[in-house]
């Protein structure tokens, strides 16, 4: 394990000083936790975003804090879920009164620790709603789905709408709307190495590639002899939009996502063939989204999201903050 | 079978020597078939419950297992941390005002505790987690009363069983078929902890 | 090899038409070349800027195309400079009449091609003034250092200054300000592999690492053993600062560069040093940039870059594009 | 030694089945101290610049290596595409008008092309480039006149004799002391190029 770090235990606090440290204009980190807020935290009248969960996922979940975006992120171990104690003090910095909407991802740790973080600032008279993401269709059960790179959509959609003065219901509304509306698919082509344990996850031939990847260096649902990036690429759009059901001249979304290791070389090549398939099925990208946006440390691949936009999702994701 | 408020604070102290011993094989159990941190999050989360619980003195056993919950649900994160602190939450709630526990007293904390896991993630009997050996040794203890070796016994037995199960909870069900034939890291951990309940029971009796 | 590709001849125009169909209300591609312009270009009465080179370096140099930024990248097959005639292609396209500055890395190939466009686009009348960036320390001749990361200053100060109006002289002399006051310095963990030859650059075992490395996959100028995060940020920081004569209270921007394949995680734990280290030493950093700017394929490592700043540098970066 | 248009064709088209031929041995010693594409980037200019002229007819030498020249310079890029396309923009500029060179001109017109070389990349001999092939050759070519053997012979002997030296110029440049034991990859392919030479004028005069 080759890696820029100054030992294993570090790792999380020392990521987070180096980001609070890069950008002390924007951001603050609160005290003995690994929360950072928006540095002008708790904003008037607006209600709040958080977003969290393992860390490895650079830039999310803290590099989505920001204007227009999210009001706090929550970095757990990495890929470990954040504690519940911890969303708590998340939730307490960045309340102003008008309630918080936590963001998060359906991994059993995830929502456990988030829904216990929940119950914690409900009994401190805090109102906090939460809303799941599901978008990966490489898990055939709706319900059992994980939340991957669609997930940042979510921070950006609805943290437009936050920063539009809109009511916690009506935020929560519309990441709903997102989070119902948002599909992804990923592959990978070599695994990562957690820290910790020092060892990769899993190994892979030259000529092979895993199919249905997630977000935590973990084994695709297929391994697959490696195709071409065309090929590749028609196999994670198709499976995707199977899921979706999209009339001819509907508008969409899409973002090819960066898995840590992959040169953006590949993912434009990438982008490239799935903007054509799009267009061939008769679909319109309004807005296209290329580079890392939720990673798995240095895994090689990528993962295709495809998010529907509505009239009102539209204007918020044209409008708002990348 | 009788728990000392002493033996009990042996139990927990022995649960993390015995994370930080298997802290390897946790994690590779855990590379097989979910992220490869379930050691890391088990030794580091009961390495805080020793260095909590070790020197300090409780009112009764109810108090001193809320302090181990307290420790798990913000030390560990992950799936198990909610898991194991939610047990030990709801156990504790049944040891409450307690300085001695009998079988039917750790029964009853036992039989919390798998309710709070069950509440808590919602997984049923055999889909490969944690579950597949707290309920077969809750239901053991229920109906010939609580018994330590059994309930160690019963633990790696069916630890052991879940090799062969698919899984249908946590990141090892996305693997689907590709899970079977791994043990389910969170099922071995489980069996460390009734395994140290057999042990400090076993060196207090002798 | 395992990379996201077709094949090894049409990276170069597959990655290029991506981009472009990613973005299309921002980038054009002219026919028949791998030269992206802006969408608007040549934009009336604005000094035209043009960056390029080999590619593999992305985001550098076309997606610093945009306003505030670049008019125009001109890429090469993978770390192979482009030909005079796409450069004059380039600056034919941009050229509004008031100029137009070529941003041209040190390299043998870069320079000499740069150089005969030049030539081409006086004989065709469009004034052309040039660049050279030379910001790698690693190369103890200043004559002969390479241009690395700090290239990318150059874009954004000299982009501001364009966009603000100012005459080609005016330009030329912030970006050659920019030149002369910035300085970088490299790192590498594991090589990259150049699609058209398919093997790794260099090897290097588990325990090394190569100081000095530049952006084209090539060794560094000396293999050590690999360090902790923090001393090899402190001797990257070093070597940079020894060649920089900075005064106690001197203001300067920070970048922390990834090669390629490093995770986001691993560059904050280095920016969280860097920046102590220059706290330190009395030297207040006004801008942080931590992120992939520069890279060489899926090489993993970073490098550190530092720039002197003056009011007007200052000035032109705080307000400017990233 | 006298060159017909016919044998300076010849001569283009060889260089291309040269540089063909040893492409990867051209990238190799390319990676070893460079970037690993030289062999790339003369395969791809020279298989250009053979079907540039394979099938065109041209007044005289001049047109056919302006043609030559310009395609290099607009195929290949790098280091090696504006100093070898200048090298023979230069050289086509010294045989203008001529459809034979006898020794005088054919020598005059590597003269041009080594000044072309120089001025272009500012390199002198001894800086471990191709520079220290041609200017070896054109010194020789200049004291006994044109031969085409013993042009490729001197070539192949400056060639191995970079192997030895410390890089001043171009990429291998920034390996300082590590660029010694290597050849030159731009030394071996200005090799190749007056071994194609020594080829068709041989095959010419048989
Ligand atoms: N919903 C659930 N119900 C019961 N046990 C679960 C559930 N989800 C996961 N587990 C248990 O947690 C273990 C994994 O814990 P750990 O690796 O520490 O967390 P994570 O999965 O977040 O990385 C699994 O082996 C399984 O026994
Ligand atoms: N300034 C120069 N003068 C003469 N020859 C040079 C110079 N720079 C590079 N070369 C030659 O070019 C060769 C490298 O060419 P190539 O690999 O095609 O280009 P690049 O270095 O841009 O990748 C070197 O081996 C050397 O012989
Ligand atoms: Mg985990
Ligand atoms: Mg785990
Ligand atoms: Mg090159
Ligand atoms: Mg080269």
């Amino acid at each position: 394990m080759k890696k820029l770090i100054n030992g294993v235990d570090q790792i999380v606090s020392e990521m987070v000083e180096g980001l609070v440290a890069a950008h002390p204009d924007k951001l603050r980190l609160i005290e003995n936790t690994n929360v950072i807020v928006r540095a002008d935290a708790p904003v008037q009248g607006k209600v709040a975003l958080i977003s969290g969960g393992g860390s490895g996922h650079e830039p999310a979940h803290a590099g989505y804090v920001g204007e227009g975006l999210l009001d706090a992120a929550v970095s757990g171990e990495v890929f470990t879920s954040p504690t519940p104690d911890q969303v708590l003090e998340a939730i307490k910095a960045v309340d102003s009164g008008s309630g918080v909407l936590l963001i998060v991802k359906n991994y059993s740790g995830d929502v456990m620790n988030f829904d216990m973080a929940a119950d914690l600032a409900e009994a401190e008279d805090i109102t906090v709603k939460q809303v799941v993401i599901r978008d990966d269709v490489a898990i055939s059960n709706p319900d059992d789905r994980r939340g991957v790179a669609g997930t940042t959509l979510v921070h950006m959609i609805a943290g437009a709408a936050a920063a539009e003065g809109k009511s916690l219901d009506e935020v929560e509304a519309i990441a709903q709307g997102v989070a119902d509306n948002v599909r992804s698919m990923g592959v990978s082509l070599s695994p990562c190495t957690v820290p910790a344990s020092g060892k990769p996850g899993f190994t892979l031939d030259e000529n092979e590639m895993e199919i249905g990847t997630g977000i935590h260096g973990e084994q695709g649902v297929e391994r697959r002899e490696l195709m071409q990036a065309d090929a590749v690429t028609e196999e994670l759009v198709q499976h995707v939009l199977d899921d979706m059901h999209l009339n001819d001249g509907t508008d969409v979304a899409l973002m090819i996502n960066g898995q840590g290791a992959t040169p953006l070389m590949e993912l434009y090549i990438v982008a490239r063939k799935a903007i054509q398939l799009l267009k061939d099925r008769g679909i319109h990208v309004k807005k296209t989204f290329v580079g890392e946006y939720m990673t798995s440390l240095e895994m090689t691949g990528c993962s295709v999201t495809i998010l529907n936009l509505d009239e009102e999702r539209k204007r918020l994701l044209l409008s708002g903050r990348e | 079978m009788e728990l000392s408020a002493a033996v009990m604070k042996q139990w927990a102290l022995r649960i993390n020597e015995k994370m930080q011993e298997h802290k390897d094989k946790l994690s590779e159990l855990d590379q097989a078939i979910g992220d490869g941190d379930h050691g890391h999050n088990m030794a580091r989360g009961f390495r805080e419950v020793a260095n909590k619980v070790e020197d300090a003195s409780y009112d009764d056993i109810g108090a001193m297992y809320k302090d181990v919950a307290s420790t798990l649900i913000s030390k560990v994160g992950g799936a198990s941390g909610p898991l194991y602190g939610t047990a030990f939450l709801k156990a504790s709630n049944a040891w409450k005002g307690r300085d001695m526990l009998d079988s039917e007293a750790f029964t009853e904390g036992i039989e919390a505790a798998v309710g709070g896991i069950e509440t808590r993630g919602k997984a049923s009997l055999g889909d490969k987690t944690m579950l597949d050996v707290w309920i077969p040794v809750r239901d053991e203890m229920k109906e010939h009363g609580a018994d330590a070796e059994k309930a160690a016994k019963t633990a790696e037995k069916e630890a052991e069983a879940t090799i062969d199960k698919v899984a249908k909870k946590g990141r090892a069900s996305y693997l689907g078929e590709r899970s079977k034939g791994h043990m389910d890291p969170g099922a071995f951990s489980s069996q460390l902890v009734f395994e140290a309940l057999a042990e400090v029971y076993k060196e207090e009796a002798s």
